[in-house]
């Protein structure tokens, strides 16, 4: 197979796979590395690719975050028995798309305008985008493969995703666990130990100790030098 | 590293630290010393701990070339957290570095892991690690003069200019009225002289720190194989 | 201040049904009646309209087919930057929406316009062309299709009244695709089609495309019923850095993508972004729009004098069919490329999309309203062939 | 109903930073005015985020008095347009749309319409907020018609009299003889007279106002909303100041603002009959509520 | 060098009164206690605006909140 779409770094302008001449794979089909595969074939890879590459992590998007529909529960009890199954995995949220100022906290969130540095920070090597809106998703995993080294797997409730070396469209929670299953099958063939285990909860970082900083770690800007009461600064002596 | 006709240098540090101060003196400098040097205006709110990058280029012949610094020959980090914390919207650091370039970054330990010292050493770069802030606190009473120790320390390491011209480029930009300020960076100014009482006193601390990294600079042999040098602050 | 509107009950049928098998009618109609008869059947949640009267009756129309109680809202608003702005407004709601412009409206428009492919607005857009320059006239004149070609949106270009009723129902279509998404835009001459009558072949009014599903889509509906609800749509970029800059260099190239995406669904509703007559002729007449008609009897009167002529007409201009006319030419000695514009727009593609750029013939062109004789493509047609043709006037 | 969506999935909570699952426990989302309103501001979570607005800024402070005043939150999108506003506006836990220059309330008179159309037995708040430039200068002709249309939205004008985002640029509703950028000569005619305008357009429910009394903005605020989901268009017109380009002392913000109630921004309340009608009703159902309320709770207590 | 709010909590728990909190034009910064009947001051997020100190000291004759420079290495 001639990997079309591979693992980045694709460098400063990367070129978008559609743009390279890859195509969405029909209905029960998947991609695996810009190339139509069957289903099991791309979750197969993907598996490997989470059983055996450095700080495998989830990333859970909106629509499957938030209680908002019938069916998300059912599918975030399958993604949580999957991740429960792959050694290691960490979930890191990207629970909306907005811009944030001045900066996300990398251990704790991934933000589709810089998931540079969520992936780069945890030096995350393989993951899972899910429940992320497709547009989004798109723009995410460009940028992935275009700033890092990390093996992206897009699944999808609808198209699929030409970005993401390993994708699977039309997902529902069968499909999740049938990804689990194949994870736990390559696991057994890779022969690694592994108890299933929930990931660990949120490490969200702890507020910064103000003692600790000097002043020039603050602000250059009007907000932050501003005089005392009574002490404007009208002339220097 | 060797002495080359143009350096393109990327600064990044915290909101604060007179990142972007840095560049206009530096610029300022090279115009002094009749040489020439092009800076980018970065755009965009800074508040404190916020990300901040500014770009310079600074050669012997005319430049032509405008936009951000995204292959850098010197990379200046004004602050660890940049590194350790990951504050810069450049990750990794070193993101486009030339190969046989050189990184100053201020602090008072090694703040490189093992995976970053892999890639600098494959790009034969040289890093030097001093405490700029100690240095300023030290030898100016601020911390505020950590910018002028950076740039002392670039100046000093790479022998662009004179300590005149750099004297000159500080006073044009804290006496003269050449400069045009954002409405923050003014209010940094007023409280650093009222700090100072006299503009003379200022401009003599910030000269201070500067001649003091020179004569570091002046120490350091880049010629040797390591890849980090750790300055003592030689006080 | 309300008064009743028939609620109208109709059948939802799917896209293929409908553009495929659903038994059809002919009409004797105009093209601005072919487009509002669409709208019609398309299940239009809303749409919205400025007059720039008189360039075409479309939105004259489609005001009556609200009234009729086919559509299901519609405002008269202030002038086309409101109407373009209210259309992108309304679709993060998640409906289905319509509005129809031409010429200097467009250009007015065009700021939101321009913007809709990267709000993620899968509205459609009819345009009736007409002239932009000074002095300014009333007459048809596609140049302003130029302006709209870097917009992302896809774009059709109908040659008739029968393709203006087909394309714009099978833009709602692809325009809604999650993995498209982006808007589409239905063009057609002013006067030539939308105020001439022509023959269409037309399904029932009691047919209707299934509703505009808010929840497939590649970006959420701002509804406050889809996640998530901290969300700004769409922001420009805070940060000054190439690496925050890259979010909106992929965002762009995304836009560029959904068109391409588009062209699957060119082919699964229209047959494929072109037609091909007589394959192995050595010259071919390359053309869009009513063009293309005019280009249609030239190759007809080719043909019958018994002459190698061959007819590539180009339904869509956005994704532009780049491999579809590289394949079909490649044995061509020249290509013939009527307009409805000085610039040539269309000559400009073709040429770029083929590695002999050199056998493009860019002409015949009329604009300002001029109409575009065969006469004048036979000429070219001759002289390509290196045949005498003798034309006075 | 809506509440679902800015619901966790139960299972992922433990999943989620700590600043979101903060503002699930313990923000506005399905409370009263009571529970987290304005009066009680500092003691919840508000839908206002860290913004990179200037210190002292009168903007932000009314901004975020906006998002606590909101009476139902998760049912509200709010539009707005460029201008140092929409810095604070789109880091809000609220949909925020930002679409051309000066668009906010051409975007949302479709939007609105839209809101209606697909959910016609929910109420959607709509509410642009932007700037004096994006209401009054750029997006003139756009509010103008919104109102004239009787489109059912609140339209907020942040009013600081100038260009702040962009420089300090003169603006239209800066005061004649205002020496900013532009109108280096100071400015040679009047700022425009917005509360007539809206009159003149049809709004139903106006004021002009300096936001110093928070209980009174608040009530304000929600008057707005409650009138623009039943009667038409309404339009508040509000004191901001810009203490940069005005030179006011950030201690002193405040008692700008209170001295600007004296002459631009004296307090202005207009309201066609129906509106009233509208605030008098609601504004009864939530007094007997709250007193239904406290009868309990004394109730209890006893 | 810069200055943040700092309020005087025993001095502030007399008064059972949040009105500083009501006017800080940063959200999530300035809180009240209900516990401690006190307000405090998150200073990651203080802009050193002195806002509240107009609301408790020239309006309400209350001085329980001050700008105090935060010192680094000096």
């Amino acid at each position: 197979m001639t990997k079309r779409v591979t693992q980045g770094p694709a460098g400063y302008m990367p070129q978008s796979a559609p743009s390279m001449g890859v195509e969405l794979a029909p209905k029960g089909q998947g991609l695996l590395y810009g190339n139509v595969v069957t289903e099991e074939e791309a979750m197969r890879d993907a598996a490997i690719a989470l059983l055996t590459m450095a700080n495998p992590t989830i990333f859970p998007g909106p629509q499957i975050l938030w209680d908002w529909k019938d069916d998300v529960a059912e599918k975030a009890a399958a993604l949580l028995e999957l991740a429960s199954e792959i050694p290691n995995c960490k979930i890191i949220p990207m629970p909306d798309y907005r811009p944030k100022y001045p900066k996300i906290d990398v251990k704790a969130e991934i933000n589709p305008n810089h998931p540079n540095l969520t992936i780069l920070d945890n030096k995350i090597k393989a993951c899972i985008f899910i429940g992320v809106h497709c547009h989004y998703a798109n723009l995410t995993l460009r940028m992935i493969r275009a700033g890092t080294d990390c093996y992206t797997i897009a699944l999808c409730a609808y198209m699929g995703h030409e970005e993401a070396m390993a994708s699977i469209n039309d997902l529902h929670a069968s499909d999740l666990r049938k990804f689990k299953e194949i994870i736990i099958e390559e696991r057994k063939k890779l022969g690694i130990e592994w108890t299933t285990t929930e990931p660990p909860r949120n490490p969200s970082l702890p507020k910064e100790d103000n003692s600790t900083l000097s002043p020039v770690d603050y602000g250059e800007y009007r907000s932050l030098i501003m005089t005392k009461k009574g002490e404007h600064v009208t002339d220097v002596e | 590293m060797e002495a080359r006709k143009r350096y393109n240098i990327r600064i990044s540090g915290l909101g604060g630290q007179g990142v972007v101060t840095t560049a206009h003196i530096l610029g300022s400098t090279m115009d002094n010393a009749g040489k020439y040097a092009s800076l980018v205006p970065f755009f965009g709110s800074e508040k404190r701990m916020a990300p901040v990058e500014a770009y310079v280029r600074a050669s012997s012949e005319p430049i032509y070339e405008v936009g951000e610094v995204v292959y850098p020959d010197i990379i200046m980090i004004y602050h660890s957290q940049v590194i350790t914390h990951g504050k810069s919207y450049t990750m990794p650091f070193y993101t486009g570095l030339k190969p046989d370039s050189l990184i100053i970054i201020n602090t008072d330990r090694n703040v490189l892991e093992e995976d970053d010292i892999q890639v600098l050493k494959d790009l034969n770069a040289k890093v030097v690690q001093f405490d700029a802030t100690d240095l300023a606190v030290k030898v100016a009473g601020t911390e505020l003069a950590t910018n002028m120790a950076m740039m002392g320390m670039l100046l000093g390491l790479t022998e662009l200019v004179t300590t005149e011209n750099i004297e000159k480029a500080v006073k044009e930009r804290f006496l003269g009225t050449s400069f045009i300020s954002s409405g923050g960076t003014a209010a940094l100014d007023s409280a650093i002289e009222k700090k100072f009482k006299k503009k003379e006193e200022l401009l003599q601390k910030n000269m201070d720190v500067i001649n003091k990294t020179f004569e570091m600079a002046n120490s350091v042999d880049l010629s040797g194989s390591e890849l980090i040098v750790q300055l003592a602050p030689n006080l | 201040m309300s008064y009743e509107r028939p609620k109208l009950v109709k059948t939802f049928v799917d896209i293929n049904y409908m553009l495929k098998e659903a038994p059809r009618k002919q009409h004797f109609i105009t093209g601005a009646q072919a487009m509002a008869e669409a709208v019609k059947r398309a299940n239009v949640d809303m749409a919205i309209a400025y007059p720039i009267t008189p360039q075409s009756e479309v939105m004259h129309l489609v005001a009556d087919a609200f009234h009729q109680g086919h559509v299901k809202e519609y405002y008269r608003a202030e002038e086309e930057l409101g109407t373009m702005s209210a259309i992108a407004g309304a679709s993060r709601a998640g409906v289905r929406l319509f509005t129809a412009t031409s010429g200097p409206g467009l250009l007015r428009g065009l700021e939101a316009i321009v913007s809709w492919s990267g709000h993620r607005v899968p509205a459609v857009l009819g345009i009736l062309t007409r002239v932009v320059n000074a002095p300014l006239s009333i007459q048809p004149d596609n140049i302003e299709m130029a302006y709209m070609m870097h917009c992302g949106a896809v774009m059709l270009h109908a040659e008739n009244q029968q393709d203006t009723f087909d394309m714009t129902l099978a833009a709602f279509a692809i325009a809604e695709k999650v993995d498209v998404y982006i808007p589409v835009a239905v063009a057609t001459e002013g006067f030539f089609v939308t105020h001439a009558k022509g023959y269409v072949n037309m399904t029932s009014d009691e047919l209707a495309l299934t509703p505009f599903d808010a929840i497939a889509a590649p970006v959420p509906a701002m509804d406050n019923e889809t996640p998530p609800a901290r969300i700004q749509r769409d922001a420009p970029v805070q940060k000054s850095n190439f690496m925050s800059y890259l979010i909106h260099a992929v965002w762009q190239q995304e836009i560029w993508d959904c068109n391409k995406r588009a062209m699957k669904y060119v082919y699964e509703y229209l047959g494929g972004p072109i037609e091909v007559q007589n394959p192995e002729a050595d010259v071919f007449v390359v053309a869009s729009g009513c063009a293309a008609a005019q280009a249609r009897e030239a190759h007809r009167t080719s043909r019958e004098l018994g002459l190698s002529v061959g007819l590539i007409k180009v339904r869509a201009i956005r994704p532009f069919p780049v491999d579809e006319i590289r394949a079909t030419v490649k044995n061509a000695k020249a290509l013939i490329v009527p307009e409805h514009n000085i610039i040539g727009w269309l000559a400009q593609e073709v040429k770029a999309a083929i590695p002999n750029g050199g056998i493009v013939v860019g002409g015949p062109r009329v604009y300002g309203g001029m109409t575009l004789p065969v006469e004048l493509i036979m000429k070219e047609i001759h002289t390509a062939l290196g045949l005498e043709f003798n034309l006075k006037l | 109903m809506s509440l679902k969506y800015v619901t966790p999935v139960a299972m992922f909570k433990k999943y989620l930073p700590k600043d979101y699952v903060e503002l699930v426990d313990f923000g506005p989302f399905g409370k009263t005015q009571d529970e987290a309103g304005p009066g009680n501001m500092g003691q919840f979570k508000e839908l206002m985020e860290e913004h990179p607005m200037c210190s002292g800024c009168w903007m932000a402070y009314y901004i975020r008095l906006i998002f606590a005043s909101l009476p139902c939150p998760e049912e509200t999108v709010t539009l707005g347009t460029a201008g140092c506003g929409r810095l604070a506006i789109s880091q809000a836990a609220v949909p925020f749309i930002y679409g051309n220059y000066g668009d906010q309330n051409a975007m949302a008179s479709g939007l609105s319409r839209a809101f209606r159309l697909r959910f016609p037995d929910k109420q959607k708040d709509v509410i642009t907020i932007a700037g004096d430039g994006g209401t009054m200068d750029i997006g003139f002709s756009m509010t103008m018609h919104s109102w004239i249309r009787g489109e059912r939205f609140t339209t907020i004008m942040l009013d600081n009299e100038v260009y702040g985002n962009t420089g300090g640029q003169e603006s239209g509703m800066s005061p004649k003889g205002a020496v900013l950028k532009m109108a280096p000569g100071g400015k040679q005619f009047n700022k425009m007279p917005a509360t007539d305008l809206a009159k003149a357009a049809g709004c139903v429910y106006i004021v002009r106002m300096s936001p110093t009394n928070i209980k009174k903005a608040a009530k304000i605020i929600r008057r707005a909303i409650f009138v623009a989901r039943e009667v038409g268009p309404t339009f508040i017109h509000a004191y901001t100041s810009c203490n940069i380009e005005y030179s006011i002392p950030t201690e002193e913000v405040f008692a700008d603002a209170k001295l600007r109630e004296k002459d631009r921004f004296q307090f202005e309340e207009y309201m066609t009959d129906a509106a009233k009608e509208v605030i008098d009703r609601i504004e009864a159902e939530e007094k007997a509520a709250h007193r239904a309320k406290k009868g309990i709770v004394e109730e209890e207590v006893n | 060098m810069y200055y943040v709010a700092k309020v005087n909590a025993d001095m502030c728990a007399e008064y059972k009164c949040n009105t500083c909190t009501l006017y800080c034009p940063e959200a999530n910064t300035l809180m009240f206690d209900k516990v401690g009947n006190t307000s405090w001051v998150d200073e990651d997020r203080c802009k050193g605006c002195a806002l509240c100190v107009y609301v408790c000291t020239d309006m309400l004759s209350r001085n329980c909140i001050t700008m105090e420079m935060v010192h680094g290495k000096e």
